[in-house]
């Protein structure tokens, strides 16, 4: 797909030259260098070449919010996924974090190593290997050993979802053989391993019967609800995001918690929020826990900010400055607690809190749910 | 018939009437006006709307 | 950490070391390196069997 | 299978410390396995996980970091 | 015929059959002087749709003061007597006419015409719908028919500009007031029976040497209810008389029009609104500067350009490009604008006393429901489908529309409108059929 293609695939073509994209974008207002009006002019005017060169290429977060406002519904974050994907063919080399370990790993998980990712799931509860319900776990495992520096408890987030889920009467299955879902790859623009890693994925999930898959981790879903559809057609199965299935549970009264948390605010991350229109959900959880002593930030819901960096890409002041501005925002409310549904986010703000005297907490929905069921 | 009984509605009237022909103006709200009753002043003169 | 993460890819953690020899110990390094590929001998080959 | 697998190992040795004692070794004349292929780095703390996971997925059968 | 609706049509060009049901007033029109006494006594308020709820009015009233028929109307749904079934009947009494009828019904009259023309108007986006703009939710973002109200003499403000949030507090602290008056209504009264001042009474009281007394326990719970008032009061009060009206104004251009997300189509006249409410708040404050942010302002029309030239030479209007990318509140309830100016080609954010939406027009809500009942076509965006080259014919014979019922335009062009279609309906009904000339047009 070359740039005219995907100026076509994202209807870049209605271009109004308004604005909108570059006054919503968060990184515009840190680093005013970047401003997607000004790439989709460049596109426009034939200067695709030059922006496959430029650095600012990467410093996109693809959190959707130009897209979300966009008058021309132009989906500058594809077009931004589509670019990527050009200038990888033409070998540029993404600005990882993390030294790219992380893309290390996803890497690695492509040349077939045998995982031992499940120990923890027998510890939480009971799992099955064959079942309706298959439980895409995602990157937690990683997680927990990378980021365990940060205090980032992200494994308990997927063992309580196993305790929750036995509770309501569920044995999901829990795969060794289950890979990254590819998001991070796809959005660095590594098309074939993202791939690779989806149709092993596809196979895992079919060879164990599974007639829906949960999730907890807003990329995983978002990914398999969009980019799996693209890339492979009808999956066979259905996509349910964890608290979907916990707003059943609710209904039909198999669960129930107590209301004593608080205060506390909400983080809406990007993929769960803006990209899969996943909002009332946690809010109706968080209501559940709270009460009244759940407050809204200043910018919510389809006006939420990024939590500053994404596919593992491009860590910059600019992102450190965003997240301090979120993390002063949810302070602002006067909430104890900054609740957050992704483990991303969770890690990238515990990053940033972790420089400053701030007080306030940051705890992941899942496991707060987990605490308060009674 | 004319259905309508804004500014457009009460023009169309009007005209009709003065041409002899009989016209049932049906507006919905107790009072004719529409819109254009709303208005402060129009441009690009700043006359009075009503 | 980075064993952990070995062990969680199913890659044996016994396959990285970490020793400390100093500018002066020639004979340790010697030896340090013996028993290390002795060992990893005895492992067998890396379980990506990539051609390299 | 060859008669005997002859591993490839990795190491990273620190310019100041190992390095300088691969050297003294191979001055001294000490006898070591020839299986271990030396990367320099200017400090053992330069080396990050990366560094060794990307050894594994090139095909290294085994790692020494040496400081 | 005003406060009806059209129920059912048949019949074809040159001689339709209508049925209108004419909704009951519970005001004879024809004794009804338009004095307006019956307002003044009517006891129950309710939002004025008229001021699009920035004003009230009684469950008795006038949709608007110079409206014609000048004949009062009673809101059934909000009145006392009639749609809460409880005793009143204050209009009927101070009713010098004795127009009010309580027991007056719908009634349904059947016209025979030869054409019909359809002039049922628009109505304005709601702009809540956008969540980045935050209507609804800060006070102070208003849209252009608000404004236009907040602007107008006979409007809620009498023309001036008080904010929203403004209009929010006095109501607070009016209701605050009223408690205040209350209690101490009250406390006096204990005062006076027991010859003791309250402060004094509240020592006691604490202190437990006040005895014992039917009226204590109440006079205490009043007196720390006062307390509590009085101290809720203050800050609003200090805020109040810090509250100036909006002197620095945003215009944000192309809401809900232009916009794939909502209505893609421009609504026309906004432009020229926005520009002409910016020079109405500046002649009644000469202090007042807007700014008006647009993508390009649209000034298509005789005289149009000179107009949108002399705002910005002597209305202190300056016009920005670039679309408002979100608008956020500080504390004092003053908007933040959000926007990247595509000639600086920054990213900007400034605060303003109110901002004002220039929301698109689109179909009125009972179109659809219109089309249904007539048989019409629709067009893609919604308004009554005509051809280019015919653009006052329905896709049914003997049917016309004009004016935005078939697409946004403004009042001139309306008008022009309005004339063309009364002459292709005097077309129809001067050619048709001798059968149809009995109900005239």
């Amino acid at each position: 797909m070359n740039i005219e293609d995907a100026a076509q695939a994202t209807q870049t073509y209605y271009c109004l030259d308004c604005g909108v994209c570059t006054g919503s974008c968060p990184v515009s207002r840190v680093l005013p260098s970047f401003s997607p009006r000004i790439m989709v002019e460049k596109a426009l005017l034939g200067l695709g070449d030059e922006l496959l060169k430029d650095r600012d290429l990467w410093s996109c977060l693809t959190c959707s919010r130009c897209f979300e406002r966009c008058p021309s519904s132009i989906d500058f974050p594809e077009f931004m996924r589509l670019l990527r994907e050009e200038a990888i063919k033409l070998g540029t080399q993404p600005a990882y974090s993390h030294h790219g370990m992380l893309q290390t790993i996803m890497e690695l998980q492509t040349q077939g190593i045998n995982q031992r990712k499940t120990d923890w799931a027998r510890e939480a509860g009971k799992v099955a290997e064959k079942g309706d319900t298959f439980f895409f776990v995602g990157c937690m495992p990683y997680f927990q050993v990378i980021f365990r520096y940060l205090g980032v408890d992200s494994l308990s987030v997927s063992q309580n979802i196993i305790k929750i889920l036995n509770g309501a009467g569920i044995e999901p299955v829990v795969s060794d053989d289950e890979h990254c879902c590819g998001h991070d790859m796809l959005w660095n623009g590594q098309v074939e391993t993202f791939e690779k890693l989806a149709s092993h994925n596809l196979e895992v999930i079919r060879a164990s019967g599974a007639k829906r898959v949960v999730f907890n981790c807003p990329e995983g879903f978002y990914t398999f609800k969009r980019h799996y559809t693209e890339h492979f057609g009808d999956l066979g199965f259905e996509i349910i995001h964890f608290y979907d299935l916990v707003a059943q549970m609710f209904e039909e009264g198999s669960i129930s918690v107590e209301n004593g948390v608080g205060p506390i605010t909400y983080h809406d991350p990007c993929r769960l929020g803006r990209m899969a229109k996943v909002y009332d959900g946690p809010r109706d959880i968080l209501t559940r826990l709270a009460g009244d002593n759940f407050v809204e930030m200043e910018r919510n819901r389809e006006n939420a900010v990024c939590c500053g960096t994404s596919g593992w890409a491009n860590c910059s002041t600019g992102s450190k400055q965003i997240q301090v501005e979120r993390l002063k925002e949810a302070q602002a409310t006067g909430a104890k607690t900054l609740v957050t549904a992704c483990q991303k986010c969770q890690i990238h703000l515990t990053c940033a809190l972790s420089n400053f005297e701030m007080d306030l907490e940051l705890k992941d929905l899942t496991s707060l749910l987990a605490e308060a069921i009674t | 018939m004319v259905l309508g009984g804004g500014i457009a509605g009460i023009q169309t009237s009007l005209d009709l009437a003065e041409m002899g022909i009989q016209v049932h103006l049906v507006e919905t709200l107790p009072c004719i006006g529409g819109k254009m009753a709303q208005l402060d002043k129009t441009f690009p003169t700043n006359d009075c709307a009503i | 950490m980075t064993r952990e993460l070995l062990d969680l890819m199913g890659i044996d953690k016994e396959r990285l070391v970490l020793e400390w020899v100093s500018s002066a110990e020639g004979g340790r390094f010697a030896e340090v390196v013996t028993s290390f590929t002795q060992k990893i001998k005895d492992l067998g080959k890396n379980p990506l069997g990539v051609a390299a | 299978m060859a008669a005997e697998f002859e591993p490839k190992i990795i190491a990273f040795c620190c310019n100041w410390c190992a390095y300088a004692g691969a050297d003294l070794a191979g001055v001294s004349r000490l006898q070591y396995p020839p299986n271990i292929r030396v990367i320099r780095v200017m400090c053992s703390g330069r080396i990050s996980p990366d560094f060794v996971l990307k050894a594994f997925q090139m095909g290294a059968d085994g790692v020494l970091v040496s400081g | 015929m005003t406060y009806s609706h059209l129920e059912e049509v048949s019949g074809e060009v040159g001689a339709f059959q209508l049925k209108v049901r004419k909704k009951a007033r519970y005001v004879n029109e024809d004794l009804c002087t338009g004095c307006g006494a019956c307002v003044e006594k009517c006891p129950t308020t309710v939002e004025d749709a008229f001021n699009v709820g920035l004003g009230e009015r009684k469950a008795i009233y006038k949709y608007f003061p110079q409206g014609i028929p000048s004949t009062h109307c009673i809101d059934a749904e909000n009145c006392r007597q009639l749609g809460q079934g409880k005793k009143c009947g204050i209009c009927a009494k101070v009713c010098q006419a004795g127009a009010v009828d309580y027991e007056q019904q719908d009634q349904f009259v059947d016209l025979e015409v030869g054409a019909i023309v359809l002039a049922t108007g628009y109505d304005v986006f709601d702009p809540s719908v956008i969540p980045e703009y935050g209507y609804g939710r800060i006070d102070n973002v208003v849209t252009a028919i608000e404004f236009e109200r907040l602007l107008s003499a006979s409007g809620p403000t009498h023309g001036h500009l008080d904010r929203p949030s403004e209009l929010a507090l006095r109501v607070e602290i009016a209701a605050l007031d009223k408690d205040l008056k209350k209690f101490n209504r009250q406390i006096d009264k204990l005062e006076e029976k027991h010859g003791k001042k309250t402060a004094e009474f509240v020592k006691e009281f604490k202190a437990g040497q006040a005895g014992e007394d039917g009226d204590f326990e109440r006079w205490a719970s009043l007196a720390e209810k006062a307390a509590v008032a009085e101290e809720k009061l203050a800050p609003l009060n200090k805020k109040e008389a810090a509250a100036h009206t909006a002197k620095k104004l945003a215009f944000i251009q192309c809401v809900g029009s232009r916009d794939f997300r909502f209505n893609r189509f421009c609504s026309s006249y906004c432009c020229m609104h926005s520009v002409k409410e910016a020079m109405i708040a500046h002649e009644h404050d000469n202090e007042t500067t807007s700014s008006i942010f647009c993508m390009d302002l649209r000034a298509v029309g005789r005289g149009f350009e000179e107009y949108k030239l002399r705002g910005g030479k002597s209305a202190n209007i300056q016009y920005i490009r670039g679309r408002v990318a979100e608008i956020t509140e500080d504390e004092a309830h003053n908007p933040i604008v959000w926007y990247e100016s595509t000639t600086t080609r920054t990213v900007e954010h400034e605060t303003f006393d109110m901002v004002v939406l220039a929301t698109a027009c689109v179909p009125s809500a009972g179109t659809p429901k219109l089309a249904e009942l007539m048989g019409l076509d629709l067009d893609e965006n919604g308004f009554f489908k005509t051809d280019s080259l015919i653009p006052l014919d329905t896709s049914r014979p003997g049917i016309f529309v004009c004016g935005c019922a078939q697409g946004p335009m403004d009042i001139p062009e309306s008008v022009a409108q309005a004339s063309s279609a009364a002459a292709r309906a005097a077309e129809v009904v001067f050619t048709a059929p001798k059968a149809a000339s009995g109900g005239g047009k």
